[in-house]
């Protein structure tokens, strides 16, 4: 099937992606905050989908908004919200942070202008229906090394929180 | 002397509910109106996550002042009151009450009364576990045994019914003996009921026993051990289960339980399950009771000489029975005149209930409820 | 217009693919009608189920047999008093029980009713349907914690740990069998397990590879298909919070967990979600193992007697629940009061058998048999969590966690590894004596 | 453990069997059907066991009285031993079930208020009440040490009558409200009487009723 409107639905993922951005740093109470950062993370997977990656899209999903921030408000649940509301929420670091903002914002433009190069011409096509076998080949092939190591760095995390939150083993 | 921390601890309440962040406490309150306090308890508990650090029970929100009624009431008058303390066995207070003020008055019921108040007593039992029975799976999750039992029950309310015209609060007995001789056909009805409910008791069984998830449920919750439930004065089938093989039906025996053949069965680990096994086995141990005082209830008058207005004495009683749930005691002192100067009801749901601290602590949540269930209380007699 | 309309009637494909937007909503309406209409359905029959199982007689008053029922129960929710608690947070309580429904009806999407009634097949499905079935968690949590009570957070608490838990179980489950579309080799009792596929996440896909392979993937590899639909059929049940697994929403001891705080339309959401999901993760099941759309013994009982034959099925069905309908017809009370019941029993027979015998149209027939085998296998799943619901008793948390990390998860582990292992022995063991 | 089966221990000589244990009784010793017309009542005989000779050997005059009546054997102690007695009840004489802790109100008395255990012993299978008297406003020292079933029931005693147990760890109302005033099985106060006061502010009810 081909893509409808496209450019519309760009524009409208885009804009909730930086909205619930926004969103996540403004709002004072964090549940509210973490329900942004679901919005965002969920318009992203749009936007993958829309750039042919549906594996990634629906793990993103499946990962982000349905675990991981399950995770997040599991935690957020249990934390006082009188409390967090009587909190300054915007603490003396936000020159720094203003500054490093703009110098990122900056770097990206610098990137944008001069290196359109690295870009490609054209929008790259993959077959729908193989994209997610060629992921796979590329993790359990050219990348596997990095693969596992990156399940190492996890299994250690693992272990350490464990070891963290057990007070007897 | 027991260790008196293990059984007196008490929630420090005063201090302000602090929030989960500061610490991992959480107080949480359980009741008066909830689905699995069986009535009006109210439970504050104190957990750690889903632990229980401790319990504290709230109770009275069912006082109706049982102790100070009976003292402006004649002896006759009272004897419906007692029905309304532990509502599912209206008959056993009934039985505990008449025979107190009779051993007061100094008669005795004459021996086919003795019969019919032993047959339906030990239906009432009957009555009773079942009903437990049915809430306690309930409870624990399993729905289907509430309608079984409550089926099965509905036979022995049928038997009252025609006995004495009243289902649930019977005021079957009278002091001195029984007011109504057996309806016709009494006897075939009973029999038929024990021929009926004994598969059914197996049918019962057959949801429960070994189900996996009852078995994980119940077993090792809520174990409380011999010595712990004497010194905190635990009776009935819970004492049994820890196994202490006491019942005042044979220990101090009274009525005409000495003339029939029945076994106390009694548990080891005193957990959930051993309480559940327990009741089970009394249930059929009721049923032999009742199927041979069936046989050899003999002819005779039902109700013995006793004055039409009872003066009783002056002197005190104590009289306990093995009601269902426990000990029923009641310690009535006399002044001599047509009213008792003190009522005392010794209700075994109230005494009971206080090892619900002791069984629950270092359990979860999901146990505090089938240790409520299990304790088998009905608040009417633990607020009287 | 009506060319386009039509046209899509002659192409072999799911609306979605075809890209044609009439037919896509008109598939959105169906089947989105369709499952509530099956959720009011399975109200009415969990209660009249489970009646039965418990020596009651269920809903009677309404309409022959409480037939109504659901309808009277939708009407009070619907006029209900909507309470929102003072300190609830306002939004957020809002919001929870639209998740919940935009999860579970999302979910449907990619349903496949048969090789063309979907709405549509992405070559993603499983995983669309898994990611989406897991937002659903975000509902609950929400609910626990906008309601600003303790049972409800509780409830929600259980609830998230719960559904993560499980969510990894039956992930493994679920890699299994569609390593099973990739996979050669033998099918159960010699049946079957020729042509490969490339291995697919379709769900239309995965269909196809049974058909293709001559075999259900409950039978394949026998045991290892049906040890994993076990663990499958015991995580869905987690999933969706039902008994024995209902701990998020335990009325003995959380009151009713999660959605203690909500009333009459929203919580009536909550309900309308919960059974929608419990109707999607059924399609799964029955998509993975059970082979979706196929009628049962394609191979034993093929050619085309059989085929007309099993054809007939859902017009007999429909004939048969008719007749059931006229027989409790004609038992009914011949008494005024019930005159009104007994028309209305009757007639809902004629249209049942009317229904069947439109069913009997070949052109009809051909077009419905695949959609009335999904139902009838989905079915028999939705009658599983009744049957459970009557039988088992709860769970207690931490046995709970046990079963999903400490039974469940080693066995899903174990299954995977072992289909691999078996999977690919033939290529093996020509590598081994071929050396390398 | 206690025997199961009916056979407590052989009653210590001159100790009457208590009636219940004699179903179906045809003759009495002192409880024989008294004369029809207006019974006399039995009346309260001397307790003769060797537990009771020991008491009395041990604190003398501290034992007001220990007797007998309906076979039901009780002891009236001075409340400033009464903590002693039990203690040695339940340690030495195996009394290790407290079955009943409550109290009777006299208001004519000058000592109002008795106090009683009902005591219970698994080994010996035989039941005991120990009395005491005490005025009101006096306190009592508790016996949650003796026996930790004591807790709820010292609670209710002190919610229904207002007698003070010393020592006590969560002494407060358990049957009535926190706030409530006055204790209703005394005497004085009225079957319909209740704390109306409480009833406004708490319930909210005008008439306090």
């Amino acid at each position: 099937m081909q893509p409808v409107a496209t450019t519309f639905f760009f524009y409208l993922l885009a804009g909730l992606a930086l909205l619930g951005g926004v969103l996540v740093i403004t709002r004072k109470n964090a549940v509210h905050s973490a329900l942004a950062l679901i919005l965002t993370l969920l318009a992203l997977a749009g936007l993958y989908l829309m750039l042919y990656a549906p594996f990634v899209a629906g793990v993103q999903i499946i990962l982000y908004a349905g675990g991981i921030m399950v995770l997040f408000l599991f935690v957020i649940m249990l934390v006082s919200i009188e409390k967090a509301q009587r909190e300054e929420q915007f603490n003396r670091q936000w020159v720094v942070g203003l500054l490093a903002a703009v110098a990122l914002g900056a770097l990206f433009v610098f990137v944008y202008v001069k290196g359109s190069a690295l870009f490609p011409e054209r929008m790259m096509l993959p077959p729908e229906s193989s994209n997610t076998q060629e992921i796979a080949t590329y993790l359990y092939g050219d990348y596997l090394f990095a693969f596992e190591i990156a399940s190492l760095l996890l299994l250690v995390a693992i272990i350490g929180a464990v070891v963290m939150a057990k007070k007897r083993i | 002397m027991p260790d008196a921390t293990k059984y007196l601890s008490h929630l420090e309440l005063g201090q302000p509910d602090k929030t989960f962040l500061d610490s991992n406490e959480l107080i949480i309150n359980m009741g008066p109106q909830h689905p699995a306090t069986h009535g009006v308890l109210r439970v504050i508990l104190k957990l750690d996550g889903e632990k229980v650090l401790g319990t504290e029970c709230v109770i009275g929100y069912l006082h109706r002042g049982v102790e100070k009624i009976a003292e402006n009431r004649t002896y006759t008058m009272f004897n419906p009151y007692v029905d309304r303390m532990d509502y599912v066995a209206a008959v056993s207070n009934g039985l505990g009450y008449c025979q107190a003020v009779e051993k007061l008055l100094n008669v005795e019921a004459p021996p086919r009364a003795n019969y019919i108040r032993v047959i339906l007593t030990e239906l009432n039992r009957l009555a009773s576990h079942m009903l437990w029975l049915g809430t306690h799976a309930l409870d624990i999750g399993a729905m289907t045994p509430l309608f079984y039992t409550f089926r099965d029950r509905e036979e022995i309310l049928k038997i009252f019914e025609k006995y004495c015209g009243a289902r649930l609060t019977t005021h079957a007995f009278r002091i001195g003996g029984c007011l109504y001789e057996t309806y016709e056909g009494f006897e075939k009805d009973v029999e038929s009921f024990v021929r009926f409910v004994r598969p059914k008791i197996d049918e019962y069984e057959g949801l429960l026993t070994t189900n996996r998830i009852w078995l994980e449920r119940t077993k090792g919750v809520g174990v409380i051990s011999g010595g712990d439930c004497i010194a905190l004065g635990v009776t009935g089938p819970v004492l049994r289960a820890s196994g202490v093989k006491w019942d005042i039906r044979k220990a101090q025996p009274y009525a005409n339980y000495p003339e029939f053949d029945f076994e106390i069965p009694t548990g080891q680990n005193g957990d959930t399950y051993d309480r559940y096994i327990v009741r089970m086995r009394e249930m059929r141990q009721s049923l032999r009771i009742v199927e041979q005082a069936v046989n050899k209830i003999p002819e005779g008058p039902i109700m013995a000489k006793v004055p039409k207005i009872m003066k009783p004495p002056v002197g005190e009683i104590y009289h306990s029975i093995e009601a269902p749930k426990g000990e029923l005691g009641y310690f009535i002192v006399s002044d001599g005149s047509t009213q008792p100067y003190r009522v005392r009801v010794r209700p075994p749901s109230f005494v009971n209930l206080q090892a619900l601290d002791l069984m629950v602590r270092g359990q979860l949540v999901a146990d505090v409820i089938a240790v409520i269930g299990t304790l088998d209380i009905v608040l009417g007699e633990v607020d009287r | 217009m009506l060319d386009y309309i039509t046209s899509y009637l002659r192409m072999d494909a799911t609306p979605g693919q075809a890209g044609n937007i009439f037919w896509i909503v008109v598939y959105i309406f169906v089947v989105f009608g369709g499952v509530s209409l099956a959720v009011v359905a399975m109200n009415w029959l969990e209660r009249k189920a489970l009646a039965h199982f418990q020596v009651r007689l269920g809903p009677m008053r309404v309409g022959p047999h409480g037939l109504l029922q659901p309808i009277a129960d939708a009407i009070k929710l619907f006029i209900k008093e909507d309470i929102i608690p003072a300190q609830a947070d306002k939004f957020v309580f809002w919001l929870a029980p639209l998740i919940i429904l935009c999860a579970a009806f999302t979910t449907l999407i990619v349903v496949p009713f048969g090789p063309t009634h979907a709405i549509t097949d992405v070559n993603i499905g499983i995983l669309f349907m898994l990611g989406v079935s897991s937002l659903s968690v975000l509902g609950i949590v929400m609910a626990g914690w906008a309601s600003n009570s303790h049972y409800p957070l509780i409830g929600a608490l259980r609830s998230s740990a719960q559904m993560v838990s499980y969510e990894v179980a039956m992930g493994m489950a679920v890699v299994s069998a569609i390593l099973m579309t990739s996979l050669s080799g033998f099918g159960a009792f010699g049946i079957g397990g020729a042509e490969p596929g490339t291995g697919t996440l379709s769900m239309i896909g995965i269909v196809q590879a049974q058909q293709a392979q001559h075999v259900w993937f409950i039978f394949k590899f026998f045991p290892l298909g049906f040890v994993a639909l076990a663990i499958f059929a015991v995580a869905m049940v987690a999933e969706t919070n039902r008994a024995p697994f209902d701990l998020p929403e335990a009325e003995s001891e959380l009151t009713a967990g999660f959605h203690t705080e909500y009333s009459g339309l929203r919580w009536s959401l909550f309900m309308l979600g919960e059974y929608t999901a419990m109707i999607a993760v059924s399609s799964i099941a029955v998509t993975l193992w059970l082979g979706g759309w196929l009628r049962p013994f394609p191979n034993g009982l093929s050619g085309e007697t059989w085929d007309l034959i099993f054809s007939l099925f859902p017009g007999l069905t429909f004939l048969f629940l008719a007749a059931a309908c006229f027989y409790s017809t004609a038992r009914m009370p011949k008494h005024p009061y019930f005159r009104i019941q007994t028309m209305g029993l009757g007639a809902f027979g004629a249209v049942l058998g009317l229904i069947g015998i439109v069913l009997f149209v070949p052109a009809v027939r051909d077009r419905i048999q695949d959609i009335y085998w999904f139902v009838a296998k989905v079915a028999v799943f939705m009658y599983l969590y009744i049957w459970y619901r009557a039988t088992f008793p709860r769970y207690r948390f931490d046995q709970l966690m046990k079963v999903g990390w400490k039974v469940l998860l080693p066995m899903g582990i174990g299954v995977l590894i072992v289909t691999a292992a078996v999977g690919i022995s033939p290529e093996m063991l020509a590598l081994l004596r071929h050396g390398h | 453990m206690p025997d199961e089966t009916k056979s407590p221990t052989p009653p210590s000589p001159g100790e009457q069997k208590p009636a219940a244990e004699k179903p179906a009784v045809a003759a009495g010793t002192h409880e024989k059907p008294a004369a029809p017309a207006r019974p006399a009542g039995p009346v309260p005989v001397a307790w003769e066991s060797p537990l009771a000779a020991k008491l009395k050997r041990q604190y003398g005059s501290g034992i007001h009285e220990a007797s007998t009546y309906l076979g039901q054997n009780y002891a009236v102690v001075d409340s400033s031993i009464v903590a002693e007695v039990l203690t040695i009840l339940r340690d030495e004489e195996q009394f290790d079930y407290c079955v009943d802790i409550t109290a009777v109100h006299y208001p004519q008395r000058e000592k109002q208020f008795d106090l009683i255990w009902i005591l219970y012993s698994f080994p010996r299978n035989e039941r005991v009440r120990v009395k005491t008297q005490i005025a009101d406003g006096e306190a009592i020292p508790t016996s949650t040490g003796i026996w930790p079933t004591a807790n709820w029931l010292e609670r209710e005693v002190y919610d229904m009558f207002g007698i003070r147990f010393e020592g006590h760890p969560d002494l407060k109302r358990i049957l009535l409200p926190d706030g409530w005033k006055g204790h209703p099985l005394r005497k004085d106060y009225g079957i319909i009487q209740q704390d109306n006061e409480w009833v406004q502010i708490n319930l909210g009810i005008k008439s306090g009723q």
